[in-house]
């Protein structure tokens, strides 16, 4: 039971990571009445890392990409997903 | 294929003729976006393209088949740089080929504002002082939300 | 020369390399409008562009130089043909270069809605029951006011 | 005291004329009390020449471009000028 986490621009730059494997096991699900697992619940363990993952993970515009499709942090995220974060995007 | 992502220099002359083929329909509109050599008062050196390869290949696919959609197109294409990109060279193409031209040029329009902020790309440039991330911009916000607000209104 | 009238095929790749030149703004924009080979119903065979040369000259430098000051234009250029011309073949092109891509193309679209209106030119297509002068288009109207209404707002 | 006409597409075809010389001593003056010609002066006299030409010119959407403008009736027309009359322009 486990995602992919993916970094990108100066997301992954401040973190030194691009990509990784994150087991599901060790994140704590929503809520008693829940057991689902949320982009939220995601962030929150990723960011108990420190505080430089606290902040990096914390900026105001961040943007939570699951499965290639931009979502909100309610999301609910399930074995074998890829969750992507980075920051808005300035291409075109 | 109606999108292409790839670090070599976008051959517009090459990317027109695709798009028009032997059958043009009545109304063509292109964008071609190029390195910019200052950004503000900073010289700019080159430029750097992150992207996330397979999310950028799905929305600019499917931002490509909902302009097609919405603006009735005949054809489309859209094609996207990644890497360094040396000032004044293209970074980004986009064209569209309809039954009248404003539908060829809000398409294509269209196409370019939603990309801007969908599309999974990061610029960063390399400037006197070192590399900076070029920050998003609020009025790119604004003229995508514009194209979501006639969308609700048709 | 910023406007060329002509009676042979306008060469697209050409017109696209002056616009850009070496130095290539941030933003370029081209239309291109090629002859229909339907009008409804009817197959179309060919178009003949009756002009009136030195007004149409002169109507095309001034609305191009107008969208070159409202929308602060680097670079800009208007191509039309007259004369006979075949189905599927180009009668107008424009071009706009700037440092953003909502002058470039919003300056593109302008300078076709104000010729469509503004510059002498009549369409008259040879169809199956003979040849008749293309009747002018209300929406072209609505169009061409837009960009008045929107000029006085700024 | 002349001006150049021009008439072009389905205006031209319907006359029979694409340019020609008029005289203006022949046309008659706005009122008593103004003594200018106008394109409206121009126009009277011309669909004088008949019913083909009172139809051709007295039709809705006619435009009239002096020395290259477009122009409403009232403009003043002056010795050596060229007016140009025409149906609503369909290029593009």
């Amino acid at each position: 039971m486990s995602i992919t986490i993916k970094l990108f621009a100066s997301l992954r730059e401040a973190l030194g990571e691009s990509e990784f494997q994150l087991e599901l096991g060790a994140i704590p699900v929503e809520n008693e009445v829940s057991s689902v697992i949320t982009v939220a619940s995601i962030k929150a363990a990723l960011s108990a890392r420190g505080s430089q993952w606290h902040d990096a993970l914390n900026q105001p515009n961040l943007v939570h990409a699951l499965n290639h499709k931009v979502v909100y942090v309610d999301a609910i995220v399930a074995d074998g997903d890829e969750l992507a974060l980075f920051p808005p995007m300035t291409g075109g | 294929m109606t999108v292409s992502l790839q670090t070599e220099p976008i051959d517009v002359v090459a990317e027109y003729a695709a798009l028009v083929g032997e059958a043009p329909g009545a109304a063509v509109a292109t964008f071609t976006g190029y390195v910019r050599n200052y950004t503000g008062e900073d010289p700019v050196g080159a430029l750097e393209l992150e992207h996330y390869p397979e999310m950028a290949l799905s929305v600019l696919e499917e931002l490509g088949q909902q302009a097609a959609e919405r603006f009735g197109l005949l054809r489309w294409r859209i094609v996207h740089r990644f890497g360094v990109l040396p000032v004044s060279e293209t970074i980004v193409w986009v064209g569209a080929m309809a039954d009248h031209r404003g539908e060829a040029i809000s398409a294509c329009e269209c196409m370019m504002d939603t990309l801007k902020t969908d599309a999974p790309f990061w610029k960063r440039e390399q400037g006197p002082s070192g590399a900076r991330w070029v920050a998003s911009c609020e009025h790119d916000g604004q003229r995508r939300e514009r194209w979501k607000r006639s969308e609700e209104r048709t």
